[in-house]
């Protein structure tokens, strides 16, 4: 298994160097999301076939969407990546993609419980089960928290008296 | 989850009822600040009194192994409580005067002292984490609560990216942990961690968690943010993080460094640890003094103080044992009454356009004798004088650091804290020099120089000041704050008395 | 699953970590910090995830979770300000500026 | 019970007097500050009395022993023995002094300073009572406050950077003493299980087996390190001069005659008795100490052009006698050092008073701009001589008595000590006489006529003096009541 | 008997009175000091008569306790007076010398400024010089000793608007303070040694407990010594003894001439015990006195000022009392005491009058031919001059300094050097006795006489004004105390006169019950006789020598200014330069040491505080709103703490 891991592991590296040292927030922004895709295999290899799904559906699929947002809105994007900026991501997303057809295809045995290791893999319903059997005050302090994110982000991107002039006058409405 | 968990758990639950409820008034209330001010400052209430009512019988009760309602976390949830109430009723008049108030202040206050409750009681490093995060988030929002002021946003901004790499590390160092352990209980790493038993790579993890700790109790090196978002939030805001985030933060340090599990073993694990400690403890104490020895700017001063007296409590932390326990939780109280007093004074004479400065100190004696009061007491409790309560606090850190551990568990007195006692004495000698330059100008005649003062302000335009604010709640609760401090500084006996008992539990 | 395997990961989220914290200290623009910051808390998550591997137990899913979720509202907040700081520095410096500086958000409107 | 009046009287005035000034409201001086004024007079008069009912009735030792604070075992108790009794005579006495010498000199806010001056007495009578080392330090440190308010707002053209110079060695010193004294309490508990601030249960500490010797002399450092600050001893005494000379008249009375006083009275009851061995070790650096400061204080009045400084430079002087004779480990050492704190205190108390005159009257404490005083002033000369006279420990003074028996405990401790010691006194003449034939004689540089002495003025001086000259020729009425003390702290103490 | 505390009470009330009697108009201030003095006089006449009558003489010892003064250690010191032979002598020359002088100068000083000042001082002093030697124990004898020290530099800076006048006082004070710290430690030294300070009781003690000649006894007597040098302004410490003469005369005759300085005689005699036990110190008594007597002689031939002359002739005249004293005549030394204090007092007292006179003129080269303008003072004087260097009729040199001459011839042995040094001593005496005789009063008068007479020019240097009595007008408060101690001098030696020329050595054997009898070998009356004609012939001899000197020295005067005085004689009128060399060994540096009173260790305190500063300053630049370089240090310290935890 642990070649899978290992490319994984590289693919992984290399896209999150590569998000550090691009120039535009976009590409950046880009080879992130490969990054994600790299780690969620890497669960995947580790038996964390659950989180493997959330890391790419929330984290890819939702944050990373928000961060586009912004961007666009700051715009601060810099020029529109042009096909060559498609081409580093593309690759490397494809190695990802070549394992997991690999590993789906060809092997799903790699799937099941992973050969010789100490610990099976873990399947959704056992998170599930301890997320909200002894961890559900957990659970309900986590929506508090996403509760008070909202509420703080909406108090702080509502846009009314435009923030620059020092609102001195004080109160916008509510 | 059983009926007594949840009347041990009692506070935490009525904060988040409150929490729903500001929500709600936010939403749907006629006079929505009003509205969620009143659900914010009951709910406090009921929660401060659910917390001696109905969770101090059940003690100590820990709920499925993720919180702990123990003697330390009650002491914690009324530092906490009582600390976030008062700041409530403190910023009502200030906010009234500055923005169009609206509710979600008062509904990030309570989700900030639910977090910090919730930090002050885990015991599993799933509640210390989540309890941590949703302080920190709803302190960002806080921060820059006031949308007018510029210099909020970039304050919440630094805070938020430094916070969030502080919790990275604690995370990873949590990951570690239980990647050595397989256990989130923050006993058992501990106790692995002492035995040595989790080699150098608990040790690692431990050393990680310390950074996202320090950084929150703003310990130097960790403490850069302290200045800066001091000043760039207001007044109440910075209070709130002085008083209630570095409280939540500290009970659980007690709560891991305290248990004679750390104090006798002689692990090498237990002596670094002391060590790093230390050395935090005393790099914090110099740093702090340093930074507010010549800081023109109170509020930033104020932070400089309240990173030493971090430091200063470290040496409690060190000495370990029950003694140690109480004696820091002791000076964790008085040092938030103190600074509570200090910044609710700071709203108080803040001139509309911004917060106090200087200047605004300057005859306050004659101008608004109560504040100055106040001011004078809490200045003196923070340089810990006699008849207020630093002296006390201060006395006992020295008892706890020059090795009364006590009979009951052995304290670490020992180079260590002896080296620090003597530190912690130069220190607050240096920071006398701080505390008095204030001091002394609140006590100055009217003097010459306040009209050019003012001309220079109005130069700058901003001649258009509105008087601070005066508001019969916010003085009781400034004149309560006062008193308090010098009655527990006159007769410290009970309070030290119920501190020990329930640090005890 | 085999010790070294579980080593290599651990080894992996470590490399992220740091390679987000280099990346923190050496980007100026506020996004980019913010990304970096996503991506320790992400190897965080992760070495939480192998932690609970080796065990075989849930928890350490839990917490990813957990972070996730916090992940997600540190980003909307921190977003909500970058809005905000963007908004108030084009109007100080007459939106001239490229990309949102740490260091120019010191220096600006202040 | 009568205990606690000597605390409670003065905080009773000082209330008084901030109410009636309050009640008056803003306009000071006036009314109210003559209110304020008397009350402040009333309450240290009555310190006084009640010190002198008890010195020619009680009998000694008084105790007052109030539960505190239970949980660490501090309690309120004061005894009153024949150390701590002259010392209570002299604060009441001083206090008066005080209020009177301010009489003129004080006009803004008057209540708010008298309110200050009683919450000092109240310190200080607290100190020289405290028999729990807990409230020793309490007390201790709340002296410190309101004189740090009466230098900064009333003082002179240096005022802030002073008081605070004095705040903060003072309380880096107190606070040394505070470690130790937890320290202290550490070790006593930690051996007997009894943990406990009473001075008695501490004396009983079994030390040796506790404590390795390094540790008992860090700790005993540790209390001399405060008491030294006060006193002060040479190489510590940097805050003095500057504080004494920025503070207002009845400040520097109070801190020349009172607060240095607590220092060597520390030493006596506390850092010697509590750590006898230590002390004994250390007692050759420490009689070095006072020598290097007799000496080094004598040579810098020397120098000086500012009449106030030059008093305060003296005191160095002066109190490095003290330092020699308590650490001569010799009962005339003791005696010595306590009957020179009093004349000390009460020659130097009158000495600022009457530079604080002066100054009232001339506005200025440059020797070089007066002179002449003497034809101009007679009765203001006279005590001026007086004074001078006492400063330069002539027979007759209380001074003489205090450094004669000084000179004899370090005689007859360490023949060098004394010789050095008496060169000090060549020393003391020549700043004494250059300030007083400076400031009394030769031509009058400013002219400007100006007012005598008042009665008041003159009678206080008088008493002053009188009590000079009663302790000078027949210190008995003190060394009798001092016997009744000492030799409890210097048990088992032979040269 | 129990009544003696009445001798130094009166003076002593006196002075209070004089203290708050400030109402006092005219001359009263003047009438009273003298009248409380005279009492005390009284007094001690009766004290001593009853002394006399009782017992043999002089061998009782009466003491009163009046009330106890302090303990040092189990010697305890009261406040207590004792009389013997000794002190009855002395308190009989304190008053009765200073009864005359205070009558002197209720005319001298009459309009000075502070009149009834200078008679509150003065009574104070003899109330301080009775207690001194009446004192019974040494530390009260040390109270005195201070007191008088104090009156002394009362007295000197007695005119204080003038800065000089207070810098001598101050010299004096502190120059003899020197002395007395040593005395101090002496008797501090006696107190812990012997545990006993009663003077009687001490000595006995001491000549139980000390071997002769043991460093005990060495040390003890070395430091009263000391003591009495300073007093008595013997080498080396003797330089404030000339400048003190810008006291008023009065003060110079009763307090530089009559008694202060013999005081230290006086100790010195008083301890003799302690003496005879440290021989070694005895030589250094005689040897310390020889040099003073030749250097002080010296210096006196080339003063100009004419009371510095009478001062250096003090020095050298106590230097006789101290070279006694080393050989061990008390009798000898305190005889001449007595004597010095009768014709000193009347020297000082008639140049006084005349300097007065003159308005303030003091060099004797102004004066000249005064006999003929004031022959009272002329003839006073002279007979004061005569006892001075001993000559006939005038017995009371002849006979005091004569019996210590011959004695030091009978010691022999190596003590001949001292008999010779006395002899110089003698040839010295006359040369600057007639030398200041003739410039004053023989010759034609030299300016100052005639502005001497006319009244109202006497805006002296002290700008105080003097209704001077012009040269002949002098009132009879002025010449009865000339005239009485002219004639005291005058029969004041046959006390004690030589036996071959048929006296009887009354004073010697009545001292001799306080003091050891010096066993005198007395030789044949020829060789007494023979010893004796040595010095008249040496003074004689020195007469013609002193009037040509004088010549040489008018001569001089009239030349340019330039050439007037070598070096040599500059020197020698410097006083051989003792002045300048203490101020380059302890004065200056000490000043400089002093400085402006900047205190280093202050200095040091202010850098503490500079360094605090910086660093703050330091620390604070770290504190620059990046939030990078938060975030860098933060890493760092991260990165420290790992490190540490793996050390």
């Amino acid at each position: 298994m642990n070649v899978l891991l290992a490319i994984a592991a590289l693919v992984a590296v290399v896209s999150t160097l590569a998000v550090i040292l691009q120039r535009t927030a976009v590409h950046a922004l880009l080879y992130l999301i490969v990054s994600f895709f790299a780690l969620a295999v890497a669960m995947l290899a580790l038996g964390a076939a659950f989180a493997a799904a959330l890391e790419v559906v929330v984290y890819a699929g939702a944050i990373l969407v928000l961060f586009v947002f912004v961007v666009m809105m700051i715009g601060s994007e810099g020029p529109i990546p042009g096909p060559g900026a498609w081409i580093g991501p593309a690759l490397l997303a494809i190695v990802l993609l070549g394992e997991l057809a690999y590993a789906f295809v060809a092997r799903p045995a790699l799937l099941a419980p992973m050969a010789g290791s100490a610990a099976a893999a873990i399947p959704p319903k056992e998170v599930g089960l301890a997320l909200f059997g002894p961890y559900a005050i957990c659970a309900e302090i986590a929506a508090f928290l996403l509760l008070s994110g909202l509420v703080g982000a909406y108090h702080l991107g509502r846009r009314d008296a435009s923030p620059a002039d020092g609102g001195r006058a004080g109160g916008g409405p509510a | 989850m059983k009926p007594d968990d949840a009347f041990a758990a009692a506070p935490l639950i009525i904060l988040a009822l409150a929490c729903i409820a500001s929500l709600a008034a936010v939403s749907f209330a006629k006079r929505k600040a009003r509205a969620a001010f009143a659900v914010c400052a009951i709910g406090m209430a009921l929660a401060l009194a659910a917390a001696f009512a109905l969770s101090l019988p059940m003690m100590p009760r820990r709920i499925g192994d993720l919180l702990s309602m123990d003697g330390l976390s009650l002491v914690g949830t009324t530092i906490i409580l009582a600390s976030a109430l008062a700041i409530a009723i403190v910023s009502r008049p200030y906010l009234a005067r500055r923005e169009g108030e609206r509710g979600e202040y008062y509904a990030l206050l309570l989700f900030a002292s639910l977090g910090a409750s919730v930090l002050a009681a885990s015991s599993s490093m799933a509640t210390l984490f989540l309890g941590l995060e949703l302080l920190s988030v709803s302190l960002y929002a806080l921060v820059a609560y006031r949308r007018e002021r510029a210099e909020g946003g970039r304050a919440a901004f630094t805070y938020l990216i430094l916070a969030s790499v502080a919790s990275a590390f604690l995370f990873f160092g949590m990951a570690l942990a239980y990647y050595q352990t397989g256990s989130l209980e923050l006993q058992r790493i501990i106790g692995a961690a002492a035995d040595g038993s989790g080699g150098p790579l608990m040790i690692a993890a431990l050393a990680m968690m310390g950074v996202g700790f320090a950084f929150k109790l703003a310990v130097a090196p960790f403490h850069m943010w302290a200045l800066e978002v001091y000043e760039g939030a207001s007044a109440p805001v910075a209070a709130l993080i002085a008083t209630v985030s570095k409280a939540a933060m500290a009970i659980p340090l007690i709560r891991f460094l305290a248990p004679p599990i750390l104090a006798t073993s002689g692990g090498d694990g237990a002596s670094s640890f002391v060590w790093i400690i230390a050395i935090l403890s005393g790099a914090s104490m110099i740093a702090g003094n340093l930074l507010a020895l010549r800081e023109e700017r109170v509020k930033r001063m104020l932070a400089g103080s309240s990173i030493a007296q971090l430091g200063y409590i470290l040496v409690a932390l060190i000495a370990g044992g029950s003694y140690g326990a109480s004696s820091a939780l002791f000076y964790l109280a008085a040092y938030s009454l103190s600074t509570l007093g200090a910044f609710a004074c700071v709203a108080a004479i803040s001139p509309a356009d911004g917060d106090a400065s200087r200047s605004d100190f300057r005859a306050l004696a004659t101008k608004r004798p109560l504040a100055a009061a106040v001011m004078t007491v809490s200045l003196l409790s923070l340089a810990g004088m006699p008849l207020t309560a630093g002296f006390m606090g201060k006395f006992m850190l020295f008892s706890a650091g020059l090795g009364s551990g006590g009979s009951s568990a052995g304290g670490r007195a020992g180079t260590a804290t002896g080296i620090l006692a003597i530190l912690l004495a130069f220190n607050s000698a240096l920071s006398l020099f701080y505390y008095l330059r204030l001091l002394s100008l609140m006590y100055r005649g009217p003097a010459a120089e306040a009209p050019e003062a003012k001309k220079g302000r109005e130069a700058a335009g901003e001649s258009a000041r509105i008087g601070p604010s005066r508001s019969l709640l916010a003085g009781s609760i400034l004149a309560l704050i006062g008193l308090s401090i010098l009655v527990i500084g006159i007769v410290p006996g009970p309070l030290l008395g119920l501190i020990s008992s329930l640090a005890g539990r | 699953m085999n010790a070294q395997s579980l080593e290599l990961a651990l080894g992996l989220a470590a490399v992220l970590f740091v390679i987000g914290l280099a990346g923190m200290i050496a980007r100026r623009s506020l996004v980019f910090m913010l990304l970096c910051a996503e991506i320790m808390l992400n190897a965080a998550g992760f070495a939480f995830i192998i932690a609970g591997a080796r065990w075989g137990r849930p928890e350490g899913q839990a917490m990813f979770i957990f972070l996730l979720v916090t992940a997600a509202a540190e980003v909307a907040v921190g977003l909500a300000l970058i809005l905000r700081l963007s908004a108030s520095l084009s109007a100080s410096l007459s939106g001239k500026l490229k990309d949102l500086d740490a260091d120019e958000i010191r220096s600006g409107g202040a | 019970m009568i205990l606690a009046l000597f605390v409670a009287i003065p905080l009773v005035c000082a209330i008084a007097a901030w109410a009636v000034g309050r009640s008056a409201g803003p306009g000071h001086g006036g009314r109210s500050g003559l209110a304020s004024r008397i009350a402040t007079l009333v309450g240290s008069l009555a310190c006084l009395v009640l010190a002198a009912s008890l010195w020619l009735g009680g009998a000694l030792p008084v105790r007052l022993d109030q539960a505190w604070i239970a949980p660490i075992g501090a309690s309120f108790s004061l005894s009153l023995d024949g150390l701590s009794l002259p010392f209570l005579a002299l604060s009441g006495l001083l206090g008066a002094v005080a209020v009177i010498a301010s009489w003129k000199g004080i006009e803004e806010r008057v209540p708010f300073f008298h309110f200050n001056l009683s919450l000092t007495l109240a310190g200080i009578n607290g100190v020289f009572l405290a028999s729990d080392l807990f409230l020793f330090a309490f007390m201790w440190e709340l002296m410190l406050v309101p004189m740090f308010f009466v230098i900064d707002i009333w003082g002179h053209e240096g005022r802030h950077r002073a008081a605070v110079k004095f705040f903060i060695f003072t309380q880096a010193g107190g606070l040394l003493m505070i470690a130790a004294i937890a320290g202290l309490y550490a070790a006593h508990g930690s051996s007997t299980g009894e943990w406990s601030f009473a001075y008695d249960k501490l004396l009983r500490t079994p030390l040796s087996a506790t404590l390795s010797p390094t540790l008992q002399m860090l700790l005993m450092l540790g209390f001399f390190a405060g008491f030294a600050v006060k006193l002060p001893a040479f190489g510590l005494h940097a805050w003095l001069p500057d504080a004494h000379t920025e503070a207002p008249t009845a400040g520097s009375v109070l801190l020349a005659g009172l607060l240095l006083k607590t220092g060597g009275y520390g030493m006596l009851r506390f850092a010697i008795p509590l750590f006898p061995d230590a002390s004994r070790a250390f007692a050759p650096i420490a009689m070095w100490l006072g020598v290097a400061g007799i000496l080094w204080g004598g040579v810098m009045a020397l120098g000086q052009s500012d009449m106030k400084r030059l008093v305060a430079n003296s005191s160095v002087s002066h109190l490095g006698f003290v330092l020699v004779g308590i650490y001569s480990f010799d009962p005339a050492g003791r005696n010595g050092a306590v009957i020179q704190m009093l004349s000390h205190g009460l020659s130097t108390g009158a000495l600022f008073m009457l530079v604080g005159a002066l100054q009232d009257r001339i506005g200025t404490r440059d020797l070089g701009r007066m002179g002449g005083i003497a034809r101009a002033a007679p009765r203001l000369g006279a005590l001026g001589l007086v004074l001078t006279l006492a400063l330069l420990g002539l027979p007759g003074m209380g001074n003489f008595v205090g450094e004669l028996l000084v000179l004899f405990g370090a005689f007859r401790s360490s023949a060098a000590v004394a010789v050095l010691a008496g060169l000090g006194l060549v020393i003391a003449m020549a700043y004494a006489l250059r300030m007083f034939q400076l400031a009394f004689h030769g031509e009058a540089k400013e002219t400007r006529d100006f007012a005598d002495l008042s009665a008041m003025e003159t009678t206080t001086l008088g008493i002053l003096v009188a009590v000079l000259l009663w302790v000078g020729l027949y210190p008995r009425g003190v060394l009798a009541l001092i016997s009744l003390a000492l030799p409890g702290l210097i048990g088992g103490m032979t040269p | 008997m129990e009544l003696i505390w009445l001798v130094p009470a009166l003076p002593l009330a006196g002075f209070v009175l004089l203290a708050f009697g400030r109402s006092m108009r005219g001359r009263t201030a003047g009438i009273v000091g003298s009248l409380t003095v005279g009492l005390s006089a009284v007094s001690a006449c009766i004290v001593a008569w009853l002394f006399a009558s009782t017992g043999p003489p002089g061998t009782a010892v009466y003491a009163t306790s009046l009330w106890p003064w302090l303990e040092l250690g189990s010697a305890s010191p009261a406040i207590a007076f004792s009389v013997d032979a000794l002190s009855v002598t002395m308190i009989l020359v304190v008053t009765i010398v200073g009864f005359l002088i205070h009558l002197f100068s209720i005319e001298h000083m009459a309009g000075e400024e502070g009149y009834h000042r200078f008679f509150a001082y003065m009574n104070l002093f003899v109330a301080f010089m009775l207690i001194l030697v009446l004192a019974d124990n040494f530390l009260l004898l040390y109270l005195g000793w201070e007191g008088v020290g104090l009156c002394s530099f009362l007295l000197i800076g007695f005119w204080y608007r003038d800065r000089a006048n207070g810098d001598a006082a101050r010299k004096a004070f502190i120059v003899t303070r020197i002395g007395d710290v040593a005395l101090l430690l002496g008797i501090l030294m006696l107190a812990a040694d012997l545990g006993s300070l009663g003077i009687g009781e001490a000595s006995r003690r001491a000549a139980a407990a000390w071997a002769p000649g043991s460093g005990m006894a060495v040390l003890a007597a070395a430091l009263i010594l000391g003591g009495a040098l300073g007093k008595s302004a013997q080498l080396p410490l003797h330089t404030w003894l000339p400048d003190a003469m810008a006291g008023p005369s009065p003060v110079s005759a009763l307090i530089h001439a009559a008694t202060m300085v013999t005081a230290g005689v006086y100790l010195v005699a008083r301890s003799n015990v302690f003496f005879s036990l440290a021989p070694q110190v005895m030589t250094a008594v005689a040897i310390l006195g020889a040099a003073t007597l030749l250097v002080a002689g010296a210096s006196a031939i080339a003063q100009r000022d004419f009371k510095r002359i009478l001062a250096y002739s003090t020095m050298s005249q106590i230097g006789y009392m101290f070279l006694a004293l080393g050989v061990a005549a008390w009798t000898g030394a305190v005889f001449h005491l007595a004597t010095h204090a009768l014709f000193k007092s009347l020297l000082f007292l008639a140049a006084g009058a005349i300097i007065n006179a003159l308005g303030h003129e003091r060099d004797v080269f102004a004066m000249g031919g005064l006999a003929k303008k004031m022959p009272l003072l002329f003839w006073t004087f002279l007979a004061g001059a005569f006892g001075l260097t001993a000559l006939p009729p005038v017995t009371a040199g002849l006979a005091s300094k004569d019996a210590i001459i011959a004695r030091l011839w009978y010691v022999g042995g190596d003590a001949r050097i001292l008999w010779w040094a006395a002899m110089a001593g003698v040839l010295l005496t006359s040369l600057y006795t007639f030398r200041m005789l003739f410039l004053v009063f023989a010759g034609e008068s030299r300016g100052a006489a005639e502005n001497g007479g006319s009244v109202g020019l006497h805006a002296g240097p002290h700008g105080a004004g003097h209704d001077g009595h012009g040269g002949s007008g002098i009132g009879a408060a002025t010449a009865i105390p000339l005239i009485v101690l002219s004639l005291l001098c005058l029969v004041g030696g046959l006390l004690d006169f030589p036996r071959f020329l048929g006296g009887s050595p009354f004073f010697g054997s009545f001292l001799g019950g306080a003091l050891p009898r010096s066993a005198d070998e007395g030789g044949s009356g020829l060789q007494e006789a023979l010893l004796s004609l040595g010095p008249l012939l040496l003074t004689l001899a020195g007469i013609p020598i002193a009037w040509l000197m004088a010549r040489r020295a008018l001569e001089r005067e009239a030349e340019p200014v330039g050439k007037r005085s070598s070096r040599l004689a500059a020197f020698v009128r410097g006083g051989f330069g003792f002045d300048r060399l203490y101020a380059f060994l302890f004065v200056g540096p000490i000043l400089r040491l002093a400085g402006r009173g900047v205190d280093a260790v202050n200095l040091a305190s202010e850098g503490l505080r500079g360094f605090a500063m910086r660093a703050s300053r330091l620390i604070r630049s770290s504190q620059d709103g990046r939030p990078r370089r938060y975030l860098a240090v933060l890493a760092v310290g991260a990165a420290i703490l790992l490190a540490a935890v793996f050390l």
